[in-house]
């Protein structure tokens, strides 16, 4: 623990910390939220649009529900959506990567052509269109988002891989015969993929920050399944009056992805270090 | 010669990227959705209607010479027809891309303007408590959602303190009484050619929140992006050599680094101009910026493809050939580009 | 007077892991008009001896001498004032020593500007001038180049040009040939033993190639492990070596040894650069150590300008 | 005798831009061969084309022109997977040790890699085998479990040359392999190669920018420049009467260091 503060420095570890409270909320959601019924998405509507109190601690929505039941219940959406996301695009942009970068030549021409058509457009705009194309929905925006994110991690494998591939040790392999499938699996993808999969991890928190931009535009998982993007829109109409509506998901969202942040920050420093270190 | 085979690569590569978006919207907007002639064909259509606007969309045609029939209207400019206001499109984008594009190039002036300058001191105070709060507040600002900045400014400046605008492009009382003739169709610039000041003074304040709104998010990546930039070339080879020849700190960091820190500040450019016309979406319709996003996102509610695909198509467009210029700037700041 | 007096100098950085030793006891007389060789395989301190004189040492460095002297001025303290002014530096890879987004002119011209006042003009004709006097042979075309249009002798030869405009008299060059070719790497030692000549520079060489002192160095002093184990005139330490691990150096080379005869490895590696050393630091790898080799420092031998640290006495071999 | 490797009037061009004029040949017709248990010196400078004619010789350039026969056979012909196992004859020693072992493995494992890939199955007798290599290469056992970090440089050569031998290939490639190390360590590696090609009646192709050092080592030697071999015979013969000024100028170069030790 001790040695965990050490290596992520104070902000790392509280973020740290605020991320694994989300996860644990999301996975204990129907244990802890105070009134589960309401966070699974039942109109409680003796008690509409009623201001933080002891009974509703931050308050309740247009149709009376618990605004804390409703984020409880909304962090699974959200986690789940930043991690399929970032699964999705790692699925296809680690091979896409690879394959560019170990093969080379047509090969490499043609997945990098492909891969700057989807980097043409600026990213939102595409998840929009995907999304509307697709309509609205759980899975449909994740894939909609996803289809904007691969070519990131395409970029960075084939970037990856192309380093890797010149590196001598990787030259010496294919001198002494070692076939194609066994230097990627032995020594391109371990060296590839864990900086990767530690990129997507914590790519996980812009994820669901834009998972949540396409479901305050209707674009995201269809009420009345409680989502954060979702709950800001809908207090929209009452704010500024009932600002609690709105602005406590919104903190919420601002909080998670803060975490995420400053939690990809110590990373990052602290692996750059390492790598200083060995080189 | 080395500069003008990396303009011409470019370009051709540009080209290519327009085919391939092209081809990418012509997917999503007409072969993904499941029944575009329902929808152009109006609320509770019947059979025949539905059967008329197959033919008149050329949908039983085949895959690719549908796609030869949209890419020839897009390069035309003719974008066709709205499925749910039956206006012509290109005259609706004519309309709103100005505001839109007002918006976007104010707001990404305005992260430059505000993200650049932290980074260059946060990286001459690198460790320092200046550094640790420019940089916290650039990670804050990166964390933020749009959609709720705007509403939280909204709230600040135009409900509590009411120094600004809460929302639209202009008051109501310009727009009716005095328009402004559109020339550029930005605004401040139209107001400027027209001499009214008075209109100046409403558009710049009804442009502050919503170019600040779009700005944040930019202006945390441009100085995270400078700052790192500045960091890694202080502590270049070239620089310590600088130094041993008995240079001027302050000749040392404007001639020496900041030249070297170009490079960095043009990709933030791109990435600001990016975020700006996408975030577009977002805030317009919050602000009611009678813009592209808020076009956009109404046809979205409508599943009016023409309207959405026109829009990615016209907004991708902008952002490649911003893209190729910045990619040319490049070159001409490090001659070295040109040659990889 | 020497122009540079070094005596017992040593630099120690701090980390973690206890101190680095990375000078042990250097002691180093450099005599004006010189090009002196520092020679040392790779951890021998000669790098960061000629960084100490400088004043370009890592941050928390400790630097302790008994003499540590340029000119009569104490390098102490005035490393940083001496620098670029009367000390310039020559380091081993020019292309990461320019500026790659400036001009040869904008380059020249700026450090012509912080040393004199010149009108413009003035200036760039200084400034082709002095590429013209290391050897460039068409300065106004170098001068409207990026470095990055120029070959790694021509930017070594801009370095040097460079060098000379802030009038420093005094040059610290660390491997100025290693990433060059060899045949350009000569022409570029020619050039330096040219402008010692012409101009009075002192030069202070800092290699790992005998073929470098050899080749451009009046005098030599062998680094070991942080010390400087043996110093004099070049021809004296290559044909009549002193110390053992002189010996041995030079018997390693390959053109030493007959046509694919065996060549006399030093077997053994060097010490440790955290350890603390009792007696003399090649005692465990010398071929001819005694037990007094590894309890006590040696004595020196020699005479003057002619001088190393070992316990055998002079005359055996 | 036979000659193990023989190349007949190679040439080799790189592929220009899209917008650029065709470049000059990076070697520019080269020919030679190698006599089975000699060493074969290739000496060049930075763009003298030593590099790339190396690289083709590996297979990993493609030839514009002329032949190149391994053990008789014409080595350009082979392909996929044909080409991997004939690959197998060359063992590949390259500059950097460090670099050319891979940091996630142990010796043993680096060591086993080709024979594995040779299609050898894992057993004692193939840990064996690699303990017998190490120490050919004069290391002990008890490196085979350290990875390539904890080695010295000379250590990391040493384990690439018994990699690079694990096959029992017909002809070694040295690319610069004493570039990086020290001066000391260099004559301990160029020894050890002196024995190996004793022992082992090994064929070397040695490729350096120093002549000194592979005027040392190598029966024939070959001086490039500028994509021209300007210099080809046995190596007595070339540094005694070099036919070109170049060569006589790298032989020269510090030629004082030598004359009293």
């Amino acid at each position: 623990m001790k040695k965990l503060v050490h290596r992520l420095g104070i902000p790392g570890s509280i973020a740290l910390a605020i991320v694994t409270l989300f996860v644990l909320v999301a996975i204990l959601a129907p244990w802890i939220a105070p009134y589960p019924l309401q966070g699974a998405g039942a109109p409680n509507v003796i008690a509409k649009l009623q201001p933080p109190s002891a009974s509703y601690w931050l308050g309740t929505d247009h149709l009376g529900r618990d605004i804390l039941s409703r984020i409880i219940y909304g962090t699974r959406v959200s986690l789940t959506n930043g991690l399929l996301i970032v699964a999705f695009s790692l699925l296809i942009g680690l091979p896409v990567g690879l394959a560019a970068g170990y093969f080379g030549g047509w090969i490499d021409e043609a997945l990098m052509r492909g891969t700057d058509v989807f980097l043409a457009f600026p990213a939102l705009l595409l998840a929009v269109l995907m999304a509307a194309a697709l309509g609205p929905g759980f899975l449909n925006s994740i894939i909609a988002v996803a289809v904007t994110w691969w070519p990131w991690y395409a970029r960075l494998a084939r970037a990856e891989v192309l380093v890797l591939r010149g590196q001598p040790y990787v030259e010496a392999a294919r001198l002494s015969g070692v076939s194609h499938p066994r230097i990627i699996i032995r020594h391109i993808l371990p060296a590839t993929g864990r900086p990767l999969t530690v990129q997507a991890a914590l790519d996980v928190g812009p994820a669901l920050l834009t998972a949540a931009a396409l479901s305050f535009l209707g674009l995201g998982i269809l009420p009345p399944t409680a989502d954060w993007g979702q709950m800001v829109d809908a207090g929209r109409k009452f704010f500024p009056a009932r600002w609690w509506y709105s602005a406590m998901p919104g903190m919420t969202i601002f909080i998670i992805a803060l975490a995420f942040s400053v939690l990809g920050d110590a990373l990052r420093d602290r692996k750059g270090g390492a790598s200083r270190a060995s080189a | 010669m080395e500069l003008l085979r990396y303009i011409l690569r470019r370009m051709l590569l540009s080209a290519f990227v327009v085919v391939g978006v092209t081809f990418l919207v012509f997917v999503v907007a007409q072969v993904v959705p499941s029944d575009p002639a329902a929808l152009y064909a109006g609320p509770r259509p019947t059979a025949e209607q539905i059967e008329k606007a197959r033919q008149e969309l050329n949908l039983d045609a085949p895959l690719q010479a549908r796609f030869a029939t949209f890419a020839t209207a897009m390069a035309s400019g003719d974008f066709g027809i709205s499925y749910k206001s039956r206006r012509l499109i290109a005259e609706d984008l004519r309309a709103y891309l100005p505001a839109t594009l007002e918006l976007a190039v104010f707001s990404t002036g305005l992260a430059l303007l505000i993200g650049i300058p932290l980074g260059v001191v946060a990286a001459a105070h690198q460790g320092r408590w200046a550094d640790r709060l420019g940089s916290f507040g650039s990670i804050a600002a990166v964390a933020m959602p749009t959609f709720f900045l705007a509403m939280i400014l909204q709230l600040v400046f135009a409900q509590w303190l009411g120094i600004l605008p809460l929302s639209g492009r202009l008051s109501r009382e310009i727009a009716i009484s005095a328009p402004l003739q559109m020339i550029t169709g930005f605004n401040l610039i139209d107001a400027i050619l027209a001499g009214r000041f008075d209109v100046f003074g409403d558009a710049l304040a009804h442009l502050i929140l919503p170019a600040l709104t779009l700005a944040s998010y930019p202006a945390g990546v441009a100085m995270r992006l400078t700052r790192s930039a500045m960091i890694e070339i202080l502590e270049r080879r070239h620089i310590v050599a600088a130094r041993a020849l008995g240079l001027s700190e302050p000749r040392i960091l404007f001639g020496h680094a900041l030249p070297n820190a170009m490079g960095p500040a043009l990709t933030v450019i791109g990435l600001s101009f990016a975020y700006a016309l996408t975030g577009a979406v977002l805030v317009e319709i919050i602000f009611a910026w009678p813009g592209l996003g808020r076009y956009v996102s109404e046809a979205i509610l409508a599943k009016d493809f023409p309207v959405i695909a026109a829009v990615t198509m016209v907004v991708t467009i902008c952002y490649v050939v911003m893209n190729l210029l910045i990619d040319i700037a490049q070159a001409l700041v490090d001659p070295r580009v040109a040659l990889s | 007077m020497p122009l540079l007096e070094i005596k017992n100098l040593s630099v120690s950085i701090p980390t973690p892991d206890g101190d680095v030793h990375a000078v042990r006891a250097v002691s180093l007389d450099i005599e004006r008009g010189e090009i002196h060789g520092v020679i040392g395989e790779s951890g021998c301190g000669k790098t960061m001896t000629g960084m100490a004189a400088l004043g370009l040492v890592p941050k928390g460095a400790r630097i302790q001498a008994d003499r540590f002297h340029f000119d009569g001025e104490d390098l102490r303290e005035n490393a940083v004032r001496l620098r670029g002014r009367r000390i310039g530096l020559i380091s081993q890879d020019p292309a990461a020593a320019l500026n790659p987004v400036l001009s040869i002119a904008s380059q020249m011209d700026d450090v012509i500007r912080a040393h004199r006042d010149m009108p413009r003009r003035a200036r760039r004709a200084e400034a082709a001038g002095l590429l013209a006097a290391t050897g460039l042979p068409d300065p106004e075309r170098v001068l409207r180049s990026y470095p990055h249009q120029l070959s790694g002798g021509m930017q070594q030869r801009v370095v040097i040009a460079q060098a000379l405009a802030t009038g420093a008299d005094f040059l610290i060059a660390d491997e100025p040939t290693t990433a060059l070719d060899v045949s350009v790497g000569a022409q570029v030692l020619a050039l330096l033993r040219k402008l010692v000549a012409e101009r009075g520079l002192t030069v202070l060489m800092i290699t790992h190639d005998m073929d470098v002192i050899a080749e451009a160095c009046d005098r030599a002093t062998v680094l070991y492990a942080g010390r400087s184990i043996e110093t004099g005139p070049v021809d004296d330490v290559l044909q009549r070596p002193g110390h053992p691990y002189t010996r041995a150096l030079l018997a390693a080379l390959p053109d030493a040894a007959p046509h694919a005869a065996r060549l006399s490895a030093i077997e053994g590696s060097i010490p440790a650069p955290r350890s603390t050393i009792a007696g003399c630091a090649f005692a465990p790898r010398c071929p001819q150590a005694m037990p007094v080799c590894a309890a006590e420092p040696p004595p020196e031998r020699g005479n003057d300008g002619r001088r190393w640290l070992c316990h055998l006495p002079e005359g055996t071999r | 005798m036979s000659s193990v490797l023989s190349v007949d009037n190679l040439v080799i061009r790189y592929r220009g831009g899209l917008f650029s004029p065709r470049p000059k040949p990076a070697v520019n017709g080269a020919s030679f061969q190698l006599a089975k248990g000699e060493t074969l010196g290739i000496v060049g400078e930075s763009g003298s084309g030593k590099t790339s004619l190396l690289r083709a010789i590996l297979r990993l350039l493609p030839v514009e022109s002329g032949a190149i026969e391994l053990e008789g056979r014409d080595w350009l012909a082979l392909k996929g997977d044909a080409l991997r196992r004939a690959r197998q004859k060359i063992g590949v020693v390259s500059q950097n040790p460090f670099l050319s072992l891979s940091p996630r493995l142990t010796i043993a494992e680096i060591l086993a890699e080709p024979m594995l890939a040779a299609g050898g199955p894992q057993s004692p007798a193939m840990r064996e085998k690699i303990t017998g290599l190490l120490s050919d290469c004069g290391l002990p056992a008890d490196f085979l479990d350290r990875r390539a970090r904890e080695l010295s440089g000379g250590q990391a050569q040493r384990v690439a040359i018994a990699r690079a031998l694990a096959l029992e290939p017909s002809l070694l490639i040295l690319d610069e392999p004493t570039s990086a190390l020290d001066v000391s360590v260099q004559a301990q590696i160029l020894n050890l190669l002196s024995d190996l090609k004793e022992s082992r009646a090994l064929s070397m192709v040695f490729v350096t920018h120093n002549l000194k050092v592979v005027a040392h080592i190598s029966d024939t030697l070959l001086v490039m420049r500028r994509g021209d071999v300007i210099e080809f015979g046995r190596t007595e013969d070339v540094t005694r009467a070099p036919a070109e000024d170049y060569t006589r100028e790298l032989l020269s170069f510090g030629r004082k260091a030598v004359a009293g030790a």
